[in-house]
């Protein structure tokens, strides 16, 4: 019994682990949803859902139900396997990335000898993270880019010219920005020297302050991955896949209920990943300065102050996406092209290089 | 134990997609399986201490070539495989013979590798890190990386040449030509649109 | 020791000395792209860029001859500065340069896409050059692979005609294939030896890890190497693909690539797999690989011979005699594998290079006439389009009955010492398999008379049955006829010259790569 | 049973079989193609598993320039599909008969 109990406590963990992520991570896309709405419609002067509990509070949940219940259509001649596979892949590719999210500091001062059979022996700290992976930005990377093939396959599976379309414009514009994306990271990683994503954020933290957030030094890079994480995301003013005016709704014309919304809640998913990306990467990840003084590193409570700092961090980028598409039009198709290959990437290039004599020259 | 449950369970998926691969007429499910191959060869090479390599093939093979493949397949938009109309009979033989042969092959290296006096696995677990990989191509394999950007270079020269549109009269004669040894008028109107 | 990135880097030897010939090829490479990007379909503009780098890399190329102060454990031991190395990147930067030269016609006469045309040949130059001077697996998979993907390419650059399409998938499809075998031998020869370096492999075969990984290994390489030199039975490919490529492609594909996959060939077996005496595993290997080829050379010229025997088309025929003429070659190449002493297998080195060079010349200067006579969209390529123009165009018959004759090995042309030469360490060897391997080739070579001198008859005897529009031969090619003609009777005549400065290695003090 | 350097070279060498002779077995272009990406894969595997056995980074190394080359092959490969499906609207290598076999 001792040995078993001992053999799978650390799966058990894992799995604990990753259940309260996918827990917290849900809470925070659902909200971001109503978020969304409300925001657009002070934006556009309009109050915004408000029924559903205090202030619409409980209309996630309404919408939840909602899908749940309404008729699944299947059109007659889509390929029905793929068609299937489609919004699967799409949604667990938006998650995966989640096991490695940084989501605060390890907490060190622990007594774990209270659990029976010694399973507290040895353990020295509580990493928030689910798993810390040598590779934890490559990973990222890699799997956000399978997530295309769930855009390609509905609309290929669709078997409807407009669905078709908006899959080839979403896999070509997403292999696009993906370049931008990646070198613009680079520049990050040469002045972190890890991959890890802990580890840059380490990183910042052991930094002069003049680079104390890697976004001081890396500005450019910055930019250029926040415009390339709209475009990774599908977001306006990059949302050509499911530009309503030409394409009805895009790769998704022909999804209802369920599978239209785990389409949905995987874009939702995936603006978080890249917000988390974007505040690991470039404004400290759950770093804040001065929290040390206040609270012994490696306490309770520096490891939940780390959370809420981080969040922050994390809400401001979701505002951002919303205020954005309150505010601002859709490119044209070959205008996003463009913008991409002959703007983007070359000043992406052009970072790195910059980063690598900024390197060289303050290390010689 | 925990590596053997992972190794077999991949390798079981590994080999049913690569054989789904070969079995599909579809290019698209073709191209599914080999997706399931390449992400099960990712999560092997973890139980290989190679976490790099592992993210790279994602990236690289996953997240790009095969990307690049199933856009291809969309973009002609391939239908199944014809019937069999003039499949020379005797490339059947010969795949039978080669893969019998390969077969053959396989069984003799696991049984010669198995056989052979067991020389403890190194466990050095630096390598398969990001740092001994990035440190090997910028020192040992620091001309095979340059030699890759040349090729990369070439790569997209010849992509591009081979990929842009026609210019005009000789796209002309092109469809003329084809239509005359085809003699299927009813093809027309489809092959001017594809082009 | 770097601190930056808490790494120990040790510096490797760049020694950029070492690879200066490839350097300068692939630097005029990117200047052609660059240029055609800002100006584009220059075309004598951008030959003539590519044609100085290569002249200047051949010149860089004569001074490495006799430099000792190349370190032989350049970029990790990676890179070697052997005869080898040296007498096959000449053959490489040869070809080049005639090609340009021949195909300046094809480029005027069509639209292609000119500047990426000369740029794709000088990288693929490169990845000869690479072949040539890899020393270790990886710099050989990556040249073969640069080499290989130009062209591919360069097989389909005329987009609008359908033969070029079929012609480039076959390649690239089969090309690929053949790659897959090559890797998996590279990957089962690293899982033997422990190692990628040639050096470190000939050190490890007498006591490999795993010994039966090495023989299926060296299989796999035999498969890999065999499909890109053409040799039977891995030869199927290349009939159609030298017919569908652009003329002027197809004299390259013959010529180049060919003495590349040799050059890497030789490399990989002849210096990676030595005879040590004594070790078992060593003794094994090389019996199976000497035997295994003899038995593939032997094949090799038979089927290209009797199979050119009923061709119809030239370009078809030149295809089945460049099956042969690997054959011959791999007689040579076999020599040099049972050589007694070091400077015996470097002379039969050095023979294989001379046949290569005497190949390429003779095989080009066909090749441009071909070109030439094939008029717009290639077209004309079938022997009925020879019929008699052999007075009506004289130069150019006589030419090209002058290549057909030296590539039937005629004394006093370039491919009879070719064949003298590459025959004979497999003859010194005092073999009885080797010796049979000599009249077998011999004998061929009476049977391929039949089909080169058909083509001089169909020339000279028959009767023109439509109207014949004698070509205009422009500069370029008149200049690279001039090469092709003189280079045969040259190396037909002073081939001691040659063969002299090829058998010449560069002194060396020590061989073990550092690692 | 603990997986040993046999097990993953048994491995590789069965999906070097599988894509080996579907490169036989296919007719479509792209289907071949796939079939060769599989070789490829199967050949990184061994290289990874040579690569732990010794605890030497080479193998690895070579797999990352395999991938490289794989990615610059499949670009130009499909460069060539698609300018043969211009001509003739299909990718059977059945349909590559204008040159006699």
């Amino acid at each position: 019994m001792e040995a078993i109990i001992k053999s799978i406590f650390p799966i058990a963990v894992l799995f604990g682990a990753a259940t309260v992520a996918f827990g917290v991570v849900m809470m925070i896309v659902a909200y971001t949803v109503l978020a969304e709405r409300k925001v657009l419609g002070w934006i556009q002067g309009r109050i915004g859902p408000n029924r559903v509990g205090p202030w619409g509070m409980m209309q996630p949940f309404a919408d939840l139900l909602k899908f749940i219940f309404k008729e699944d259509i299947v059109p007659d001649k889509s390929t029905k396997f793929v068609y299937f596979l489609a919004p699967i892949v799409a949604v667990t590719c938006a998650l995966m990335p989640m096991v490695v999210y940084p989501f605060g500091p390890a907490i060190t001062n622990i007594d774990l000898s209270f659990l029976p059979y010694g399973l507290g022996d040895g353990i020295k700290q509580i990493p928030l993270t689910v798993a810390q992976i040598d590779v934890g930005v490559l990973f990222v990377l890699g799997i956000t880019s399978v997530g295309v093939y769930g855009i390609a396959l509905a609309g290929w599976s669709s078997n409807n010219k407009y669905s078709l379309m908006g899959g080839l414009r979403s896999s070509a514009q997403l292999i696009s920005y993906e370049l931008a994306m990646g070198a613009s990271i680079i520049g990050v990683v040469i002045l972190a020297g890890t991959l890890d994503l802990n580890g840059i954020i380490y990183a910042q933290m052991s930094s002069p302050w003049y680079s104390r957030w890697f976004i001081i030094p890396q500005f450019v890079g910055f930019v250029v991955f926040l415009i390339a994480a709209f475009a990774e995301t599908n977001r306006v003013p990059f949302d050509l896949p499911e530009a309503e005016t030409e394409l009805v709704a895009g790769f998704h014309t022909e999804y209802s209920a369920l599978k239209f919304a785990l389409f949905f809640m995987g874009e939702y998913v995936n603006m978080f990943t890249v917000s988390v990306m974007c505040a690991t990467l470039f404004l400290g990840g759950w770093y804040v300065p001065g929290l040390s003084h206040l609270f012994p590193v490696g306490s309770l409570l520096y490891a939940v102050f780390s959370v809420v700092g981080f969040l922050i961090k994390i809400s401001a980028f979701l505002f951002f996406y919303i205020w954005v598409r309150g505010t601002l039009p859709r490119f044209r198709f070959d205008q996003l092209m463009n913008f991409g290959w002959k703007f983007l990437l070359p000043v992406a290039l052009a970072n790195v290089i910059f980063t690598i004599i900024l390197v060289y020259f303050l290390n010689s | 134990m925990i590596t053997s449950v992972i190794f077999f369970l991949f390798a079981g998926l590994a080999i049913a997609c690569a054989i789904s691969l070969v079995y599909h007429k579809n290019p698209l499910y073709s191209a599914i399986s080999l997706v399931g191959v390449l992400i099960s060869l990712a999560c092997i090479y973890v139980t290989l201490a190679a976490p790099f390599i592992a993210a790279v093939q994602i990236l690289i093979y996953a997240g790009a070539i095969m990307v690049l493949v199933v856009f291809v397949i969309m973009l002609l938009n391939l239908d199944e495989d014809k019937p069999v109309v003039n499949r020379l009979p005797h490339l059947y033989a010969i795949g039978g013979i080669l893969g019998l042969v390969l077969l053959a092959q396989t069984f003799f290296i696991f049984y010669a590798v198995h056989r052979a006096p067991k020389q403890a696995v190194n466990t050095d677990e630096t390598v398969g890190k990001t740092l001994s990989i990035g440190a090997g191509m910028y020192t040992e394999y620091l001309l095979p990386v340059e030699i890759v950007g040349i090729l990369l270079l070439m790569s997209i020269v010849g992509a591009v040449i081979l990929a842009r549109r026609l210019e005009y009269p000789q796209l002309e004669i092109v469809v003329d030509n084809e239509l005359e040894r085809r003699n299927e008028s009813e093809i027309k109107d489809e092959f001017r649109i594809r082009l | 020791m770097n601190t930056v990135f808490l790494a120990d880097l040790v510096n490797p030897n760049t020694s950029l000395s070492a690879i200066l010939p490839e350097m300068i090829v692939a630097i005029a490479g990117t200047i052609v792209m660059l240029y055609d990007s800002f100006a584009p379909k220059q075309r004598v503009v951008t030959g003539a860029i590519s044609l100085v780098g290569l002249l200047i890399s051949a010149f860089v190329l004569y001074t490495m001859w006799g430099n000792a102060d190349i370190p032989a454990n350049a970029w990790g031991g990676m890179i070697a500065n052997d005869n080898l190395r040296l007498s096959f990147s000449f053959v490489a930067l040869f070809v080049s340069a005639v090609t340009i030269l021949i195909s300046t016609v094809w480029t005027e006469r069509e639209n292609v896409p000119v500047g990426e045309y000369h740029s794709l040949l000088m990288f693929a130059t490169v990845g000869m050059l690479f072949m040539a001077s890899g020393n270790d697996m990886v710099i050989l998979f990556l040249g073969l692979e640069t080499l290989s993907i130009a062209t591919y390419v360069m097989a389909g650059l005329r987009k609008s005609d359908l033969r070029s399409n079929e012609s480039a998938m076959k390649y690239f499809i089969l090309g690929s294939f053949s790659t897959g075998f090559l890797l998996y031998g590279m990957a089962l020869i690293y899982g033997a030896t422990g190692s990628t370096n040639i050096t470190e492999i000939a050190l490890a075969v007498a006591n490999p890890n795993f010994p039966a990984l090495l023989l299926i290994g060296a299989a796999m390489l035999v498969i890999g190497f065999g499909f890109k030199a053409a040799t039977v039975p891995f030869h199927v490919w290349t009939p159609d693909v030298y017919e569908g490529a652009p003329t002027p492609i197809t004299g390259f594909m013959a010529a180049g690539p060919k003495a590349a996959a040799f050059a890497s060939f030789m490399r990989v077996f002849v210096l990676g797999f030595p005879l040590v005496a004594g070790a078992t595993a060593s003794v094994a290997l090389h019996e199976t690989w000497v035997t295994a080829l003899t038995v593939m050379a032997m094949l090799t010229m038979t089927v290209g011979n009797i199979a050119a025997i009923v061709q119809n088309n030239v370009k078809r025929m030149l295809a089945y005699s460049s099956i042969a003429h690997a054959g011959y070659a791999l007689v040579g190449f076999i020599g040099a594998g049972v050589a007694a002493t070091a400077d015996k297998r470097d002379a039969a080195i050095a023979s294989v290079a001379f046949y290569m060079l005497t190949y390429a010349v003779t095989n080009l200067g066909a090749f441009a006439i071909v070109t030439l006579l094939a008029q717009k969209n290639d077209r004309r390529t079938e022997f009925e389009d020879y019929n008699g123009i052999g007075f009506r165009s004289p130069v150019l018959s006589f030419a090209l009955s002058l290549f057909m004759l030296s590539l039937l090995g005629l004394p006093l042309t370039a491919g009879f010492m070719g064949k003298v030469l590459v025959f004979r360490p497999a003859l010194e060897a005092g073999n009885s398999l080797l010796t049979i391997l000599v009249v077998v080739a011999v004998v061929n070579t009476a049977i391929s008379a039949y089909y080169y001198l058909r083509l001089v008859v169909v020339m000279f005897f028959r009767e023109r049955t439509t109207e014949w529009l004698a070509p205009r031969i422009s500069l370029p090619l008149a200049a690279a006829l001039l090469i092709t003609i003189s280079g045969v009777f040259y190396f037909g005549i002073f081939s001691d010259r040659i063969i002299e400065r090829f058998s010449q290695s560069p002194p060396r003090a020590v061989v073990k790569a550092e690692k | 049973m603990e997986p040993s350097l046999a097990t993953y070279l048994a491995l590789s060498g069965i999906l070097f079989t599988i894509g080996a002779t579907g490169v036989i077995f296919k007719r479509n272009a792209l289907g071949m193609f796939m079939c060769i990406e599989l070789m490829l894969n199967a050949v990184n595997l061994t290289f990874v598993a040579f690569s732990r056995y010794y605890a030497d980074v080479t193998g690895q190394l070579f797999v990352f320039m395999v991938m490289s080359v794989a990615a610059a092959e499949a670009a130009v490969g499909l460069g060539i599909f698609i300018a043969f499906f211009r001509n003739r609207i299909s990718i059977d290598v059945d349909d590559a008969n204008i040159l006699k076999n």
